[in-house]
């Protein structure tokens, strides 16, 4: 697999950046229930990532997982009614922004518990081992989420077991409103990955080019029976935690604002030149548009709200 | 007296407490430096300190397991998790440790530890975000349950939960943290297990608590005004249980509606019927009514939220049929 | 029909299902080489390989998490659990996850996951090694819960839960174990949902499953031989519930027991009377009575061990209670 | 603190050896219920780590923990009750074996699931940092319960706080039936419990000096505010897991027998000389008059089951 262009990237993160700044004004107008937990100034690590996987690649991924979704190939209508509650949703209206799921793109769950997505592809990695289809897993969490006992028991068992998963921290410097130094003994994470025993690299999250080039060397690792491996890619959360959040009281605004001119939409839109405007404008449109298509949805039958725990 | 929200009224049981008992201090996720994701620790950390009120890792097992520690060593730890559902990922150290310590250390320990929490639905947060709990921390003995309605009961029982040299879980409902209410200035406390008729009543009684006190407390009136007489309970706290408040209730009206937000199959509902025909049953004039979540995970969508929560219209009719009345 | 113990039938439903479909594969601790704590797994390893009988670390939330990926990836994991206790330290993955996948994914998720577990009291395990703690898994939707008492429905009732495409939990009782009994050989499937009316009679309806099912006999056999008519159900599985079979009883018999060894409070016992009283109200001829484990945490010593458990003198003074007649 | 002396130590470990036989004499006749978790083989561990600690320090221990209780100044006759499931017993019969508590000696409580004790020393260390009253915590677990999620939180926050605590890891090689190599991506231990950010020494956990010297060591640096310590005990269980297993199935026994002549209380009589029979004879005497004690004493009162679930 070659690295994708320049463009194809931009065209990425654009339609995330689209979607967060649409999914904003629907929360602020109340249309759109529940917090929303936005990845601005994140979008070249799903994009970079997701890049790398082939459909048939399992992943699992967070509450501010929808960039990790889209990237990873699944429908953005469906993504969108999912969000809006909408019967035309991935899971007709009844798991919402933290509960995206669509096997059919090896998508096996956002969650809205931190971290406890990990072991579930863990597991689906070892299913690919046990039937040698050469797939791979990755999974998505943060800074933060490395505290968890269950990531720390799975990435153990991955390593034990030697299977072809992808660990991706990113490492955005904050746990909602807590940073590395108030939460982790030691911050440097490689150190503590590793001594599972499986490689642990660090990349700059915020370049889709270097993302990728790290995530495919895991890929072909993992396809190759070479185990899992650890990726932190540092980024920045450019807005709050969630929509209640205005992000500026545990950071200060040199911080911020040096991290929004550093965004990656930014570094690639310069290296791009002036196309880069019109990727930004049509995926601005396709998202727009998807919106529009969204609410015009129909509401899920309310009869449905009971049907459904067992298969 | 002035009125204040729910929040500021947890706030003041803490800022009391701590000031009031040294041994007392606050563990738990964004409650130092952030103020606490629903501003319940607000200002502590500047009153109190770091060393008291203290921010945590992502590790609620680990954090209770340090408060039940704690408390061991002569603490009373009050600790602090965002969410119940959250919970479950320290299950073993609340149910098999905190809540078993005190009985299989033959009394020999104490484990004064105040788990504080947030939980309930009707606001779009989904499967993971929505639940109440309580039952599972009713069923495994060891652990008081606490579910305030109001801003002074909560200041009141929060207070008197930090004081009880038990496990005690303390449950705030995200639709109530908003809510604002009379709250007495200074020391306030409300013991632990005492009801509260909010409504006398002689034609049913509704026993209910946390958020679907307020959702009663509409319907209630309304059906007032129709004639009908409903005693309205608010239990307050589940663990311990009000059993006078609710047999002399029960005895009076000879009829019975649970009410509660929380899934029905082994819950709280099922409980306190099973418990009322037991001891009462030739009180009964029909037969007791359960009004609570349908037993599926909580949906996200407005729509089938509120098809699977209490609603005021449901409990409307579910009061209506414990009475026999057409609906 | 030859005679095999309750864990010799559990491990010819593994080995049947095993060889049957090449998607099913076990996970847990100590369960491959060693052959399971309980010999449950014995001899798998060698007869399916390391791949497909898998031992783990000391990582219930881990392998459980695995599990859950696993049968999202196509495959039928059966995850051992040593004791029924250590499902606290994995509950999130349980209840949060494995429970609500299908459901939260609209249906397009499948689950088809079995988590084997044992638990039970009577034998000096104190504690955190004799809980029976159903109930949390029935209070929280999303889980099937199979409790077998006897070496045949153990086989029957775990083929049908491996097949079964849900999440199931399959508790064995420690003291079963070793029971033996008469176990058809090769396929033999017993559906999950349907009760076994051991005994039918006609004074009283005993409702009952897993390990007190065999405390129960020899009660209700002693009581034939005071003229006491008993109708003994085994419910055999607590979700789903064999809702006819037990509203067909308490029909006939207007009085009914609810035996189990777990704690009371949100417990199976009070969930069964809850439902009996509200669709059968008329029916009752007296109060549903529990006979339960006590709500205490269950105590080391001999003595104190069997005054907080059900014994079959506490279920027969219990039936005669029921029935209003002199103890 | 000066170390004790080589008598002091084999009569701490005969002690333990002695209470362990006549255990296993009570379990096989029947007088002793439930499972009995043995730790022959290991008794330089608790003897070694226990000298360093003052009876104010805290300590939570394991199902194997019976060693450190009475190494930490537990009386033997309450412990023994207690195993006996006595009225007179540390926790009057309703803990047992697996669940002994002494807050007069700072025992924290042993306890039946694996890691879960890890956890409240480091709290019992946190109150200790608040009040500067110097006292320090030992919680020791095994090779296998450093896989569970909790312990691996508890070490994080323990190096966070910079918390007086001693993390004791008593590598038995085994976990039940499984050996490291089968449970651990990394066996180096070590490795692991650095990457929090504390210092992590391993030693030969079958010489009590060795682990006195470290575990003391370990104690100042807590005490003087250095935060804690990870000590990996290299030590084998010559026994089963617990009563029913043999301990052969998954292990050569060229292995066990190698480990025997090796064990702790041999090497050490072995440098004291002709004395040491005297002390392993006194320990014996010793331990059966307590045995025949606890089994004079009266049983708990069966109204007491019904009590004492809320202070
Ligand atoms: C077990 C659990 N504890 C706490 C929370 C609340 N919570 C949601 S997001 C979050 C911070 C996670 O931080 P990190 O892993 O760094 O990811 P980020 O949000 O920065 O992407 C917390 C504490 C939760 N959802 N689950
Ligand atoms: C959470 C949990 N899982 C499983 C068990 C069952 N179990 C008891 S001891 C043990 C092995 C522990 O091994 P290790 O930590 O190496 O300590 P050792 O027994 O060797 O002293 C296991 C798996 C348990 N008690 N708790
Ligand atoms: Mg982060
Ligand atoms: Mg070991």
């Amino acid at each position: 697999m070659e690295s994708p262009s320049a463009e194809s990237f931009l065209r990425q993160m654009a339609t995330l950046q689209a979607l967060e700044r649409e999914l904003t004004t629907l929360s602020q107008s109340g249309r759109l229930r529940g917090s929303l937990h936005l990845a601005q100034g994140q979008e070249a690590v799903p994009a970079g990532a997701c890049a790398a996987l082939q459909p048939s690649d399992y992943l699992t991924a967070t509450y501010r997982g929808h960039g990790y979704v889209l990237a990873k190939g699944c429908s953005l209508d469906g993504v969108l009614a999912e969000i809006l509650g909408k019967a035309t949703g991935l899971a007709c209206g009844k798991g919402g922004k933290m509960h995206l799921f669509d096997l059919s793109h090896g998508l096996l769950g956002t969650n809205g518990i931190v971290g406890a997505g990990v072991g579930s592809v863990v597991g689906a990695a070892l299913t690919a081992k046990m039937d040698r289809n050469g797939r791979v897993g990755l999974t998505v969490f943060g800074d933060g989420a490395i505290n968890q006992g269950h990531v720390h028991e799975a990435m153990n068992m991955a390593a034990l077991y030697q299977l072809p998963v992808i660990f991706l921290c990113e490492n955005n410097l904050y746990a909602e409103m807590t940073p590395l130094h108030r939460s982790h003994g030691n911050v440097n994470l490689l150190e503590r990955a590793s001594s599972y025993g499986m490689d642990a690299i660090q990349v700059d999250g915020n370049d889709p080019f270097k993302v990728y080039e790290v995530v495919k060397k895991a890929v072909d690792l993992g396809r190759s029976g070479g185990g899992p491996t650890f990726i932190e890619a540092l980024t920045y959360r450019t807005v709050g935690h969630y929509q209640a959040d205005a992000g500026t009281s545990y950071r200060t605004l040199e911080e911020i604002e040096e991290w929004r001119q550093n965004s990656p939409i930014k570094r690639l839109s310069a290296r791009i030149g002036p196309d880069a405007e019109k990727i930004i404008d049509e995926a601005d449109e396709l998202v727009h548009e998807a919106v529009e298509r969204a609410l015009g949805s129909p509401d899920p039958d309310p009869a449905t709200a009971l049907q459904g725990v067992f298969a | 007296m002035r009125e204040i929200t729910f929040a500021q009224a947890c706030n003041e049981a803490l800022r009391h407490e701590l000031q009031r008992d040294s041994s007392v201090f606050m563990i738990g996720e964004d409650i130092a430096h952030y103020g606490g994701m629903f501003r319940v620790t607000d200002g502590l950390m500047a009153e109190f300190g770091e060393d008291r009120i203290i921010d945590t890792p992502i590790s609620e097992s680990g954090f209770l397991g340090m408060a039940l520690g704690a408390a061991l060593a002569g603490k009373r730890p009050v600790a602090e998790l965002m969410f119940i559902d959250f919970s479950l990922v320290a299950m073993d150290q609340i149910l098999n440790n905190i809540a078993k310590t005190h009985y299989m250390s033959g009394g020999a320990a104490k484990v004064p530890l105040t788990i504080v929490t947030q939980g309930g639905g009707y606001k779009g947060a989904a499967a993971q975000h929505s639940q109440m709990l309580e039952a599972l921390f009713l069923h495994v003995p060891g652990i008081k349950v606490v579910t305030p309605s109001t801003p002074a009961d909560a200041k009141g029982l929060l207070s008197a939960s930090i004081r009880d040299d038990n496990p005690v879980l303390f449950i705030e409902h995200k639709q109530l943290l908003n809510l604002k209410g009379h709250v007495p200035e200074g020391e306030h406390l409300v013991p632990l297990g005492s009801a509260h008729v909010i409504q006398p009543g002689t034609d049913v009684t509704v026993l209910t608590y946390s958020y679907t006190v307020q959702l009663c407390r509409n319907v209630v009136q309304e059906l007032s005004s129709f004639g009908v007489s409903v005693e309205l309970v608010d239990l307050r706290s589940l663990n311990p249980l009000d059993w006078d408040t609710i047999s002399q209730s029960v005895t009076k009206t000879h009829r019975v509606l649970i009410v509660h937000e929380s899934h029905k199959r082994c819950g709280v509902g099922v409980d306190l019927a099973a418990q009322i025909q037991e001891q009462l049953f030739d009180e009964l004039d029909a037969p007791i009514g359960i009004c609570s979540a349908a037993d599926v995970p909580i949906p996200f969508a407005a729509g089938l939220e509120s098809e699977v929560l209490p609603t005021e219209s449901r409990i409307r009719k579910a009061i209506l049929e414990v009475m026999g009345r057409e609906v």
